[in-house]
């Protein structure tokens, strides 16, 4: 199914691209356990891509082969058609890949406002001189970043928030945080591990809508893990299943709804 | 066997000697460290504090008699009395264990869920603090450690081993201070095992450095069992400072000795008494062979105290979890 | 409520990312450079000067450059004794090599030197993290002290093994040497404090500023959404060593004249910087000045009442002073464990509410 | 209550510390606290229990009552930088540093300033010329003439011969462990001795690579540059090996009372030099005691009366008195200046008669100094510890350094130094 990988549009009128990155044949093993066997699917440019699987099932180990932090033994990565080499997650990140984590991982001594500009790393060109003198160049770029990042803030709605440290926000603005900070790196492709978990029905419409915008609005490639059916369904545009490091589904979300070992795993039917 | 070889191999013994008596220094910290996570920048103050406090119960020393009378005008000095070794050790131990009880109670009590670099920060207070307070109980002059252990080279390994080499060679030189060390050492580190192991006071202990909310949730007093390491601690302090003040005579450099504590802890890691001991074994006789083969005769000599930390260093550039640490996988 | 933020706007985004955003403060910071620059230069003594200013200015410097790889990068370091030597020895060899050089070129170049090797040295820190670190900095400290006294060239072959800095000109006025006048001595102190301190602001607040608190806070984290982890420690390892640097090259140079690289950098001097960044706060550029001031001050103003004023004797009031500064490290950290830096925040959030405090 | 108490204790601390006019000002730059207190307390005492007898016996020197101030240093050198600018405004006369450290500091602060240092065994060495230092003195004798003092007492042991023997010099691994190196190689060069050093890294706890390696090689003798926690460790090292004590010679600073009592009777026979002699039976100890010490006016607990250090305080504070009575002699008055004191420091003569009518008869050499020579005679006595008495025995006279050897030295090291801070020698 992945050969097929012709550009279209959706019914709501989103334009689905050629294939952007594709994983073939992944394993990942930690010292003796097998955390992703031989794991094959790709994401394809302007898609809604959910990960979905019982816990364990390898899919966060997942998006950290696709974020460059977890090297797999085996497999290989393709990006925009061509090879990726070995390389650090943060060169992954500069390629144009930004994510959130399933445990918000925010740097808990800064501001908003600072965590946020933490995201645009990749956009500084300015060198260390330039920003030790504080004036010119420097401060020109400052402004620009912190200009993109106001949008990003006025477009998540946390403009109140600011100047405030982020050991101080409850939960569910710290997920909007986090989103933000992966946001402000204008990514091509953003991954999302459970960006829902946690939230209470309104929280998760919030945030729905607004995976939704960002999808919409810029065009951004979201690849994303969640464990509420209901949403994966209701956001996705195909989803691949992964039971115990296996692929045990892949499709839309009705093909993927119709899956019998699918059903197996979920319906928790006794392994032999 | 040629002479050089032979002493070779003695320098690996003294090497070994030495590291047993790092490894009683690297004790204290990583009973503490262990429990509750704190790094105790104290623990070499705590062992010159607790050898002054031995020293001072023995010659009959008025605490703080210096302060008294400068405040009084008077002239007291000494009580007149020597009080055995042994009830000595014992009241030193009592001592001890009130300062754990005043440091728990009056310090760490109110810190409780801090960072680790505030807590660490606490302990430089309290070295101070203790640093002081050393001073003005017994004075800051050299005090000489009367508790009987014996010193010099052991004459029997001496005779035992003169044959060996030729002419130039004179017999192993095995300081009879450091024997003895040696077998406290290992005595201790039976005791503490056998205490972590086989006492309910123990078994807690260990509960607590698993898991302090675990600990809490099954009904052990985190309060009671952090006195209880700072005792330990104190304990292991006073055998350190015994030990090293035996050498040295009882005076503030003692408190130094918490610098050669530091790479063994790096190699063994903090949290594990095998490791200390293994580390200390591994940097006395690293450090010494350097000195013997290399630093010595081709680098002017005195590279034991860097060598020590290059060691660890190195040992942990490639291997970064330490001695006995398991493999780190890292998680987001 | 003299003190106060609202009506206090900000309309762009360059006053908004100021480092004094409310008005008061910078009227405050004003006054202070002002009574720095145009007062004391006047007022000041050799006693002011040699025992109080001069130390103080020189341990901000290298409070702040340990402050920007501990409180900012999270790097902990003991090494800060043996960097600072560096940068003693890297201005004694410059001064003497070349005389002829603006002694403010060799204080600059000695800081580059050390930056050098403090990124050298902070290799290790993408292997090994937290205390470990800590103690692997050490082997730098004693390995750098080791180096300076064993090599005889570092002290140009003296038969004492000493440095002394020989007599330099700024402008026609002596800033080394014994016959600098007090006010050099401040000036040329605090010219690079304020250097310094402006420079770790603008680092602070900008992008490598932030790649680095990243670090710090979470380091995976930060790798993943993209800080490059070898370049935002090495660049916090070499900014830091350059401050470093700096403050030894000033310390050997314009405050004591003759270094003896064992007893002045020894391994005592790395935790008396850690301690002043601790306790005057980490991550705050204000606390790197704070803690300098406590631990600089706070001894020599304990002995003066001690001594002058109580008259007791001159060792009781040394012990006591241990037992006074260990007292009021514990108890600050009780009441407010984020250092001082962080008390004053607090004291200035109570200020914006007096006297109404509801 | 109580704030009265101590507002009153305070008024009186202040009133206290005002300058009284037409005294004699003698800051005391004392270390009681840290590594090496045991080492400063009982020279501080010393010190400052001899002008205490000055002014109990005497109304001072010239009629002119002493105020001795105290500060406390810790044997560190900011701390001594900070001591000497808060005394140096209340006209002190003379600085006794005590540390290496401080001396090198106030060596360029006091010539600016024109008070004299007194550096009595210890700090810089060439400070022996004084037409380079003419603010710096440090007469009786310094480190070169300490090592040449100890070479020639072993050439007397052997006969005048020492070719063929070999020396092993243990060494702090600082400056000051350092001075000796120089002198020594000369002398090995001379008298045909085989020099090994071996370097002990501070503070010195832990000697065992060291003293292996002096059993492993034998050396004839061993001598000692060792200072604090590395002298009482060395001396049990040393006995641990079975290393003859008898052969093994620490300098001045490493033959006190506390550096051999923690090693017991294994330190019994170690030998040290000293530049003043040890005497316990000198008729100045008893004034001192019913003048000074009955009377309360005892600076630390008197315990340690008549030890060495206690002794070489006394001693200091002697030819320190000397040189004022000296200065107010040539001066003509009473309330001298710092640069009067150098004056008299500048051309003291210390002589037996004048040592035995202040009651302290042999105990340090009969010397002159003068302009050029600042350094003293140089001399120095063996002394060996018998442990069983608790006490340092003197082995031998005042034993003269080979000054052909130490001049040179001198002169080109003083030479170095006036070169590099562009300083025209010459009498003052």
């Amino acid at each position: 199914m992945t050969a097929d990988a012709t550009p279209y549009v959706t019914e709501d009128g989103r334009q689905i691209g050629g294939v952007m990155m594709d994983l073939r044949d992944i394993t990942l093993r930690f010292g003796g356990v097998e955390a992703i066997k031989s794991i094959s699917f790709d994401i394809r440019e302007g898609e809604i891509r959910a990960i979905i699987g019982p816990n364990g099932a390898g899919k966060s180990s997942m998006l950290n082969v696709i974020s460059g932090f977890y090297k797999p033994q085996e497999g290989e990565v393709h990006f925009r058609g061509k090879k990726r080499p070995p390389m650090r997650p943060y060169q992954v990140a500069r390629q144009g890949v930004a994510r959130t984590f399933q445990n918000i991982a925010l740097f808990e001594g800064m501001s908003v406002l600072d965590n946020i500009m933490t995201g645009r790393m990749g956009h500084i060109k300015s060198n260390m001189l330039a920003q030790a003198i504080w004036a010119g160049k420097a401060q020109r770029e400052e402004n620009e970043n912190r200009e993109a990042v106001e949008r990003i803030i006025d477009f998540l709605e946390i403009q109140a928030i600011r100047k405030t440290p982020v050991g101080r926000l409850p939960y569910g603005l710290k997920k909007r945080v986090e989103l933000a900070r992966a946001l402000a790196a204008e990514p091509d492709l953003l991954l999302l591990d459970e960006p829902m978990a946690g939230m209470n029905v309104e929280e998760k419409e919030d945030m729905s809508r607004f995976i939704l915008d960002v999808n919409d609005e810029f065009g951004t490639t979201i690849a994303l893990i969640e464990h509420d059916m209901g949403v994966v369904m209701d956001l996705s545009d195909r989803v691949v299943v992964m039971d115990y490091g296996r692929k045990i589904g892949d499709g839309t979300p009705d093909e993927v709804r119709n899956n019998q070992e699918v059903i197996d795993a979920y319906l928790g039917v006794a392994h032999d | 066997m040629s002479a050089d070889f032979l002493y070779g191999i003695e320098v690996v013994l003294n090497g070994l000697m030495a590291g047993v008596l790092y490894a009683l220094v690297a004790l204290g910290f990583v009973l503490i460290y262990k429990a509750s996570g704190i790094f105790n920048y104290a623990q070499g103050v705590m062992a010159l504090f607790s050898a002054l406090t031995l020293a001072g119960i023995m010659s009959g020393q008025v605490p703080f008699a210096h302060l008294i009378n400068a405040i009084f005008g008077t002239d007291i000095h000494y009580f007149g009395w020597n009080v055995p070794v042994l009830a000595a050790i014992i009241l030193t131990l009592v001592v001890m264990v009130i300062f754990a009880w005043c440091v728990q109670r009056f310090v760490f009590r109110h810190l409780v869920g801090q960072e680790p670099i505030i807590l660490f920060m606490a302990t430089i207070g309290l070295a101070y603090f203790l640093e002081g307070v050393g001073d003005l109980m017994w004075g800051s002059d050299i005090k000489t450690l009367a508790v009987g252990l014996p010193q010099g080279g052991s004459l029997w390994v001496e005779d035992a081993t003169s044959g060996l080499g030729g002419d130039d060679f004179y017999g192993f030189f095995i300081d009879k201070l450091d024997m003895v060390a040696t077998v406290v050492a290992i005595i201790l580190v039976a005791g503490l095992i056998a205490f972590s192991q086989y006492t309910k006071q123990g078994r807690a202990m260990r509960a607590v450095a698993d898991d302090h909310q675990a600990a809490l949730s099954v009904g052990i007093s985190l309060n009671f069992i952090w006195v209880l390491v700072w005792s330990l601690a104190g304990l292991v302090a006073l055998v350190a400072g015994i030990m090293w003040g035996a050498k040295s005579g009882v005076q503030f450099s003692l408190s130094l000795i918490a610098l050669k504590a530091l790479p063994v802890l790096m190699l063994g890691g903090f949290t594990s008494i095998p490791g200390a001991i293994v580390g200390g074994l591994i940097i006395g006789v690293g450090e010494k062979l350097f000195e013997y083969l290399i630093g010595a005769p081709f680098l002017g000599g005195a590279t034991e105290n860097w060598f020590a930390y290059v060691l660890a260093l190195l040992f942990l550039v490639f291997r970064p979890q330490g001695l006995f640490g398991e493999r780190i996988i890292e998680r987001v | 409520m003299l003190y106060r933020e609202a009506g206090d706007f900000k309309t762009t985004y360059v006053a908004d990312s100021q480092t004094f955003p409310l008005k008061l403060d910078r009227i405050g910071f004003w006054v202070t450079m002002a009574v720095a620059w145009l007062v004391i230069p006047f007022v000041i003594n050799d006693y002011w000067a040699s025992s109080l200013l001069v130390p103080f200015l020189i341990y901000a410097i290298a409070a702040i450059g340990l402050n920007i790889l501990t409180g900012y990068c999270g790097q902990v370091s003991l090494g800060t004794g043996g960097f600072m030597a560096v940068g003693a020895y890297a201005c004694y060899k410059l001064m003497t090599s070349f005389p002829d050089i603006n002694i403010m070129i060799h204080i600059v170049l000695a800081g580059g030197i050390t930056a050098i090797v403090g990124a050298a040295f902070g290799l290790p820190s993408l292997r090994i993290k937290g205390f470990y670190l800590a103690v692997a900095t050490l082997a730098a400290q004693f390995f750098l002290v080791w180096l300076f006294n064993k090599v005889a060239w570092f002290y140009n072959y003296s038969a004492s093994g000493q440095i002394n800095a020989p007599e330099r000109l700024v402008a026609g006025v002596a800033v080394t040497g014994p016959s600098t006048p007090a006010w050099a001595q401040y000036l040329i102190c605090l010219f690079f404090v304020t250097l310094c301190a402006l420079i770790a602001r603008n680092l602070t607040r900008g992008t490598i500023g932030r790649s680095w608190m990243a670090i710090r806070d979470m380091d995976i984290a930060a790798e993943i959404i993209g800080v490059n982890p070898l370049k935002a420690k090495l660049t916090a390892f070499a900014v830091s060593s350059f401050f470093v640097g700096i403050a030894g090259a000033l310390f050997f140079s314009v405050y004591l004249g003759a270094v003896e690289v064992g007893e002045v950098f020894g391994i005592q001097k790395s935790f008396l910087v850690l301690f002043m960044i601790i306790i005057g706060g980490l991550g705050s550029i204000f606390g790197s000045f704070a803690g300098a001031a406590f631990l600089v001050l706070l001894p020599v103003a304990l002995k003066w009442i001690g001594v002058d004023v109580m008259g007791w004797p001159t060792d009781l009031v040394a012990h006591f002073q241990l037992v006074i500064v260990g007292a009021l490290i514990m108890f600050f950290l009780i009441k407010e464990p984020h250092g001082l830096a962080q008390l004053w925040r607090l004291a200035k959030e109570k200020l914006r509410l007096w006297p109404f405090p509801y | 209550m109580k704030m009265k108490k101590l507002a009153a204790m305070a008024l009186a601390g202040t009133m206290a510390a005002a300058p009284a006019m037409a005294e004699l000002v003698i800051p005391d730059l004392s270390y009681r606290t840290g590594p090496y207190a045991a080492g400063g307390t009982p020279f501080s005492d010393g010190y400052q229990d001899y002008f205490n007898l000055l002014n109990a016996r005497d109304g001072g020197i010239g009629g002119e009552a002493i105020r001795i101030v105290e500060c406390e240093t810790g044997y560190n050198t900011e701390k001594g930088v900070e001591c000497y600018e808060s005394t140096k405004g209340e006209g002190a006369l003379i600085y006794q540093p005590l540390s290496t450290g401080i001396t090198y500091q106030l060596i360029p602060k006091a010539t600016v300033d024109e008070i004299p240092i007194h550096t009595m065994g210890y700090g810089r060495t060439s400070a022996a010329n004084g037409e380079v230092f003419n603010w710096v003195f440090n007469y009786p004798a310094n480190y070169w003439d300490a090592a040449s003092v100890m070479v020639n007492y072993l050439l007397d042991e052997n006969g005048g011969d020492l070719s063929g023997k070999s020396i092993a010099l243990v060494y702090h691994n600082s400056a000051y462990g350092k001075e000796p190196i120089r002198t020594l190689e000369e002398l090995s060069a001379m008298h045909g001795f085989e020099l090994s050093q071996l370097a002990v890294d501070h503070p010195g706890q832990e000697q065992k690579s060291q003293w292996l390696q002096i059993r492993r090689e034998r050396p004839d003798y061993v001598l000692m540059w060792g200072w604090g926690v590395m002298n009482q460790v060395a001396v049990q090292e040393a006995a641990n090996i079975g290393f003859p004590m008898e052969n093994f010679i620490g300098n001045w600073w490493a033959g006190a009372e506390h550096d051999v009592t923690p090693a017991g009777a294994g330190a019994d026979g170690y030998k040290s030099l000293n530049m003043n002699r040890v005497d316990a039976s000198l008729p100045v100890f008893d004034e001192i005691r019913t003048l000074v010490h009955e009377a309360g006016n005892a600076a630390g607990d008197g315990s340690n009366m008549g030890s060495v250090l206690y002794t070489r305080g006394m001693y200091a504070a002697m030819l320190a008195s000397e040189a004022i009575a000296n200065a107010q002699d040539i001066h003509g008055v009473t309330d001298v200046t710092a640069a009067m004191v150098r004056d008299g420091m500048a051309s003291l003569e210390i002589t037996e008669a004048r040592m035995a009518e202040l009651g302290m008869s042999q105990i340090g050499p009969e010397f002159s100094v003068s302009c050029e020579n600042h350094g003293g005679s140089g001399l120095g006595i063996v002394q060996q510890w018998n442990a069983a008495d608790g006490q340092w025995v003197a082995l031998t006279d005042y034993i003269a350094p080979d000054d052909s050897v130490i001049d040179p030295l001198i002169a080109a090291d003083s030479a170095a130094f006036a070169a590099e801070n562009n300083i025209e020698p010459g009498c003052l």
